[in-house]
């Protein structure tokens, strides 16, 4: 069974989704983030987000690991149950999560030193068991939590506050991703909240792992001139190349789209994005060109953003491949697990 | 030929080593004649001793026949089947004084003419296979079953039990059924041909193996993980706890999957390391399914830091150590009894955790489905901590029981209508007095959210970087594990519990305990005994310690690891605890507490030369 | 105004504890007015509770005056500077009776008006501020300066050391140092103006501080690794133990960068995790270098693995431990003592290490430069205990002291001569006895090339899976922890050492304890004070035990993990071990510490409320 | 000071090189693999690189992780020092020892359960790092030591011997190192001696993380009918695109190739490679291209081998970054590394 929280106070003037319920019943707690740290932007979208998929709050469970942004799992949905797991290891929880119940929607929240450093490995084998969730970088490039250190995405000749240049070659978690056969790769920016909602909603009801790079830069550490993960930097080096625009189930597709401009993939609860091209001068659905298309763009800086590559068939999604039983496992009545006393006799036969 | 043992004697009370190289296929072999003596009635164990290797070393198979029944390694060699040219010299020193060698006479062995004390046997096994059989693979593999063909004539095992075994392996391919049917007769009818048939060290049938069975401690837990409900397995492969996963899966894909539809009801996820291992146990255990993972030492060394979380976000969940030797990768394929300090502090800061010690398979199989059931009762990691010996060796254990009217114990878990019904939940806040507090799932219903995390949090469940408020928790989950010590198995006391003398030990010890306290009596040594089966310890275990005057604590490591978690844990003076170590990576047997007891007595002849090494 | 307390009796002996909101640097102003008093040749200590986050939440800073130079927290507050609103309410609590809080009168804050047993001084700050100043960022900075102002009037800090340490920051920018300067004279002059200037609670110069300084840990240890010549420093960012590398690297651009060439002689590099950093130290020390990781408890547990393999591979490496409080994430800005039996036992197997205890930012110097020479001697990791009270707050400490003769001890390892000269090189034979055998490096000569693995060996270095063998190394891998034992730094023992009452400790509850004795000594209870300074144990730790009826282990944590160590690894009777544990968070101060005793004699009033609570 | 070790008899018959060792002296003790194990090969080949190398065998360092193809560092020259680490771990083991004495060679043998599993985390970030080191991956699809489960290289569709079939998407390490900007990239087949001999040589000379998966089969638990890793599958389906003659710094290049065809690199001990494209359509310094080339060909099961990106400035080497003293750390006398006591005196006027 499961229930919905009434809006306490049907306040009039508050617009209600379809559970009738406010964007004020999406948020969390107070943030403690620094005034005007992106990752808040972008908890801002998550809350824009599920209002808009009529989320019930229980249906949704929020993953992080440890960090700034790993902490903004506390700042939205207070309704829904939430995992603040240890430095780097979030992508094991959730999908040991996901194993038990596949009906829920997982919500991972991470830092590009979370993800790229101490975490690389168990992203990087979330992505190739495609587990059903939704995971989001919040890259700012250093580690703000720990005051400002490089971060495995710093940029080769990005500045430090104090001065240092990082040299290292930088690891985009799109190319990682689309390099490793992710079914849904995205990059947004905690600038543009426009193009985020409809990206998380997308990727909250892809079938499979959807990973969304948001820049979101750090004001405190890496907001600074030389920075290219500043705020300006930033605004002056993303293009959207592949606009998407996120539509309910139910709903019709209500913007007529220019002939041909337009590319619809339904989603697996029938949901569907709509995806138009800005400029972009590859088929989304072509991992390969898209990989190339961005590796190539990242050579002249360009921040390439939006829905870059979906595949929607679900067919290596992790319950696909295990044949998991349609019914969650944590639910399967304790005698359907099992054997029972007359297997065992029988079983024995084999030990004698 | 020379025979120091007489007859009677030594009916169905002796042991036989193959010695062989491995990856040649010789195990069917050896445990045909296992499994055979073992239908006869004849109590047996079986020990495998091989390389951390895949092909072309050493490896030894060690069956006990014990008409007591006792489970522990021998100790001595009466029969050895010395098969290995490499160490055919080390295996000849090896035999028993008034023992019997076999080998393969195909080749002239002047290295075992050595010994006027044993009888050597030899017999052209390469010769008789490569006459009558073709194939390079073909004969290696049928000359192990030809050896076992003599050995069955020499200790006169019953042909027809053998054939039965063969015909259960081989039913549905008829050529195999057929060549190794011949390659027995070959090797069978040689020996009654050219040796003296039976040996005086021979097979009797008895009647003491009904309601038996033989299995390994690694296929008892799986099974056991399948009745318990676990649904979520995922583990790392490592040596000596892979085959308990391949038990889990093995018997899930039996049991577990629906005929019509193929849906499985489990998942079974192979992860990329014990770290994600052990947070994939946590992630599906917080999230209501029953979960675990197998591993050994150096898989616990990795989940440290998890652990804490668990411990401290109070996250049930089962982890099963199959103890090797260590330290660091140490001897992957040797047993050793190392890990129980590690495992009951695991991770930083102040934590304790649970630890369950089966002596056996068939408490692997009883103590699997105990843990499920204490991890979620007491919400924190349980370990059962097996080993080498217990997981991977076929030992004689009674039939397994099931009663179904059990049903897991959930623990402090909130229906939807009892949160429905609650104004407002509180994850840690200790409602019932026993500081066990409840939980919810995700899924139910909003009033049950809740933020779990292994950042300070005070009873609310809120992030807290106030002292009082992080106190309150600290403290109560010190609270909890006095709890636990009331949930946990209580030991296993032999005897009347208040002599004099008194062993206390764990596990795969039992037992060369045993058959130890038993030659004691025979030198008219009482000693108590008790095996302790959990951590934390219990009123029982207090008990034993302070009705002592002198207590042997028997273990299988270097640091007397058990007796350091006593003197912690328990109020017994350490002064009172003399340790008794067995740290080579063999199974334990009786010589060392036989002898390490009777040191300490005034009157002491070291007997053991006699009664510890002679198998009664 | 009330006044409770008479003058002459404070004067140099008060606690001043400024509320702030972190990331509205605040720090410097702190910093400034203890910096001043030091100069002032007053001993002072400063505390800092800062929150796990960057800007936005509570932070406090703590100076405590005292003439005696207790190190310790004092436990109470005679002064209050309530600079953040959303503490108000629970920092006016917080002030002793007959105390003072200073506030920003620019609003009204009825909520300051509930006690009548201090004084509340408001000074309109803000306002005073934004009269004289413009921008947000500059006026909010400026504040600060401003309180600081009014505090140097109101304890009669000296302006012209003020003014020195302003000039000494700002020398280069005289901008800053002019809007600085204004600032701290807006604050002076109001206060003396509008306020009775100055409290009885004051500074007055003394001589006390020369030959001093004020510096914290991490940079201290940071030091030391520069001058015990490390060139390989490997970590992964964690608080508390990051301005340890920061400091290391820091010192190294100094020190360690050719002026012509710009080439460097270090390399510090940050690992992608914990697990990476030890290892890269692993290997950096095995080829010859000295090389270290700071971390703290979450990095020890994820560091368990690889130290398992030094142990049993024996290489050596130095970790700084800067612990926190646990489990888990635990309160990561707070401190404890929590992370002892890990690091004594950390991996799986029978493992044991060495440790080393600093009692204050002077022994982390000393400490670190001992810990790479006890490191390469004994072929083994060691792990310095330090903890975020010791590493992150300003401590005053006599001067560091460096002996120019000083050489590295780098332990056993074989010329390019010696091994010419050798006909056979095994890199694990105990040639000496003492349990210690030969290293070669890599680069050297083919004859000292060997097989560095921690999968089992003989003392050839050749791989086995002998027990004997396998025996042969454990065995003398446990003599050596004996060798160690007279190796490492003795205890400090105060007192005849011969009392009924020991106290033992360790680290930073030295100064706790150092007050309590004199506390407890001013009400005839005489005590003897053991501080622990390393483990393994060594036969001075043993006598003191073993001379004292009542012993009082004192340590920051919830488990007793001191105490278990001394129980474990002594042969004293643990019924004797009382335990006084502190696991707050904050740095121990010595109320626990006299309570505790008194509460054990006979005679025992409470008298802690007036002693412990008075600082003197 | 440096040892040459004679060979004891100087055998007539047996050819030696410039430091007048046999190959013989390059080998290590016996290997303890099955019989047809690839490893040995490789192990062979190694052998016969190092002996045409001329290298002195304490110059060499043998790093290896947990697993059989890490076993093999201890069957090759035994003259050199070996670091068997922990499973997955060595990449760090051998930055540690690299930083300390950047003088000597650095071999790390690993596999493809012990780097691409595990060791993920830490091969990634080593080859960002850019240590100078050869990393060398017996790839066989399986963990053999454990007895033959799939690692993360095996592709989809394969089969294990029980009967199990992949679907997970394959780790392949080439692409995994191109994408990280790697600068040294090869791939070989423990059956093709004449090919990985070069390879290897090259990888040892190259200034920088060289890495070269060789396709190397398990014939006990991956050599089956239906496994994309045995030996015929892999005969079939490799196919050499960028052939490597390894040129020793003093001699010329004999060979005179077509006009052309042949591109030759200049390492920065002075020796060469000499890449000649057989078929391959891209430049081997153009690592996009690479990258392009080499995932086509995958995508139709192609295995291409050879020496496949090349980038030789050593730029972004550890130590170049580092700016390290060109004497090893490990050696630069204590007086230089201890300021003393007057600088000590002098700095502490900062904390009074
Ligand atoms: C095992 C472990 N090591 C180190 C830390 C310290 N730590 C906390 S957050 C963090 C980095 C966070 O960076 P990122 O993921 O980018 O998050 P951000 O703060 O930048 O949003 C580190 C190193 C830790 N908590 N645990
Ligand atoms: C921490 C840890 N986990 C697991 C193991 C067990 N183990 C040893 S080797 C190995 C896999 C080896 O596979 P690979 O690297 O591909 O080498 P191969 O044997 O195939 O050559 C595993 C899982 C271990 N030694 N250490
Ligand atoms: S430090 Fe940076 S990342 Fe962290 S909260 Fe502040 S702005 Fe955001
Ligand atoms: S198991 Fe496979 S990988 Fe291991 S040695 Fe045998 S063939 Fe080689
Ligand atoms: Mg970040
Ligand atoms: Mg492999």
């Amino acid at each position: 069974m499961s229930f919905i929280n009434k809006p306490k106070v049907a306040h009039p003037s508050l617009p209600v989704n379809a559970l009738g319920m406010t964007r004020r019943q999406y948020e969390g707690s107070m943030s403690t983030l620094c005034a005007g740290c992106g990752h808040d932007s972008v908890t801002a979208a998550i809350i824009e987000a599920c209002w808009g998929l009529d989320m019930r709050p229980e249906q949704l469970v929020k993953l992080s690991g440890i960090g700034c942004s790993s902490k903004t799992t506390a700042y939205f949905v207070s309704g829904s149950h939430g995992f603040n797991a240890v430095h780097g290891r979030m992508p094991s929880i959730a999908s040991g999560a996901n194993a038990a119940n596949r009906e829920l929607t997982y919500v991972g929240i991470s830092g590009d030193g979370d993800s790229l450093s101490i975490g690389l490995g168990q992203l990087v084998h979330a992505i190739r068991r495609n587990v059903n969730m939704l995971y989001l970088i919040e890259n700012n490039g250093v580690y703000g939590l720990t005051k400002g250190q490089f971060s495995a995405s710093a940029d080769i000749g990005t500045k430090a506050k104090k001065g240092e240049v990082n040299q290292s070659p930088p690891i985009d978690p799109v190319l990682l991703a689309l390099s490793l056969g992710a079914t849904f790769v995205a990059r947004g920016f905690s600038g543009d909240k426009a193009q985020l909602v409809p990206l998380i909603q997308a990727g909250m009801r892809h079938r499979g792992f959807a990973l969304i790079d948001v820049l979101s830069p750090c004001v405190t550490f890496n907001d600074h001139e030389g920075s290219t993960k500043s705020y300006t930097f930033t605004r002056e080096h993303y293009h959207t190349a592949m606009e998407a625009d996120f539509v309910p189930p139910a709903q019709e597709i209500s913007v007529d789209y220019p002939e041909g401009e337009a590319i619809p993939v339904e989603l697996h609860d029938g949901s569907r994005v709509v995806l138009r091209k800005l400029g972009a001068s590859y088929d989304p659905t072509d991992r390969s060109a898209a990989y190339a298309y961005i590796e190539d763009k990242l050579k002249h800086n360009e921040y390439i953003t939006g829905l870059i590559h979906i595949e929607e068939s679900g067919k290596t999604e992790f319950h696909t491949l295990n044949r998991s039983s349609p019914t969650p496992l944590n639910r399967i009545p304790f005698d359907k697990l099992s054997p029972g006393s007359a297997a065992l006799e029988k079983l024995l036969g084999r030990y004698r | 030929m020379p025979n120091l043992v007489s007859a009677p004697d030594r009916m169905n009370d002796f042991v036989l080593k193959f010695a062989n190289v491995n990856g040649t296929g010789s195990a069917s072999a050896n445990s045909l004649i296992m499994k055979a003596i073992f239908r006869m009635g004849v109590p047996v164990t079986g020990k495998n001793y091989f390389p951390s290797n895949i092909q072309g070393l050493p490896t030894w198979y060690e069956i006990r026949v014990t008409r007591d029944a006792y489970a522990a390694r021998a100790g001595r060699v009466d029969i050895l089947v010395a098969m290995n040219s490499e160490t055919y010299s080390k295996d000849v020193r090896e035999v028993a004084s008034g023992g019997y060698l076999i080998y393969d006479s195909t080749w002239p062995r002047s290295a075992l003419l050595q010994r006027g004390d044993i009888t050597v046997i030899g017999v052209p096994l390469a010769q008789l296979v490569n006459e009558e059989f073709d194939g390079v693979r073909n004969r290696i593999l049928l000359k192990n079953i030809a050896y076992a063909g003599v050995i069955a004539a020499l200790i006169d095992v019953d042909l027809e039990v053998i054939d039965g075994l063969m015909r259960e392996s081989f039913g549905k391919k008829p050529k195999l059924l057929d060549s190794n049917t011949r390659a027995l007769r070959l090797g069978y009818d040689y020996a009654m041909r050219h040796l003296q048939c039976p040996l005086p060290l021979r097979v009797q049938r008895m009647d003491k193996t009904r309601g038996h069975i033989m299995i390994d401690g690694n296929t008892a837990a799986g099974l056991g993980c399948v009745y318990a409900g676990a649904t979520v397995g995922a583990w790392y492969p490592i040596t000596p706890s892979t085959s308990l996963m391949d038990a889990f899966k093995g018997f899930c894909e039996r049991y577990r999957v629906d005929p019509g539809t193929g849906e499985r009801n489990f998942a079974v996820i192979q992860a990329e390391d014990e770290l994600a291992a052990i947070g994939m146990v946590l992630g599906a255990s917080w999230n209501g399914a029953r979960a675990f993972t197998p591993t050994s030492g150096p898989g616990i060394s990795l989940m440290n830091e998890f652990l804490g979380l668990a411990y401290y976000a109070e996250v049930p969940c089962v982890i099963f150590d199959v103890q090797r030797v260590g330290p660091s990768t140490g001897m992957p394929t040797r047993t050793q009894q190392a890990d129980i300090m590690l495992c009951a502090y695991a991770s930083h800061g102040d934590t304790r955790h649970v630890l369950l010690f089966p002596a056996n398979p068939e408490e692997c199989f009883y103590m699997a489905v105990k843990a499920f059931d204490l991890a979620e009762r007491l919400q924190t990691p349980v370990f059962v901590m097996s080993d080498l010996d217990i997981g991977m060796n076929d030992w004689m254990c009674r039939d397994l029981k099931w009663d179904d009217a059990y049903r897991p114990d959930r623990g402090k878990i909130l229906s939807a209508g009892e949160l429905a019904d609650l104004d407002k939940f509180y994850r840690y806040v200790d409602r019932d007095d026993d500081a066990i507090t409840y939980r919810t799932l995700p899924g139910v219903n909003p009033k049950g959210a809740y933020f779990t995390r292994g950042s300070g949090h005070n009873q609310y469940g809120a992030y807290t970087e106030d002292s009082a408020e992080y106190q309150t928790v600290l403290d109560r989950l010190k609270r909890k594990f006095s709890t636990a010590a009331r949930y946990v198995p209580k030991p296993e006391i032999v005897g009347k519990g208040d002599g004099k003398i008194g062993i206390v030990s764990i596990g795969s010890c039992d037992g060369a305990v045993r058959e130890a306290i038993d030659v004691l009596a025979r030198q008219k040594v009482e000693v108590d005994y008790m095996r302790i089966k959990a951590f934390p310890f219990g009123h029982d275990v207090e008990s034993f310690l302070s009705l002592h005057a002198t207590i042997f604590v028997v273990e299988q490591n270097r640091d007397a690891q058990l007796r350091s978690l006593l003197t912690l844990e328990t109020s017994v003076d350490k002064s009172k605890l003399k340790s008794i170590l067995s740290y080579s990576g063999f199974p334990m047997s009786c010589d060392p507490i036989v002898d390490g007891i009777r040191a300490t007595l005034p009157d002491a002849p070291r007997l053991s030369a006699v009664t510890g090494k002679s198998t009664r």
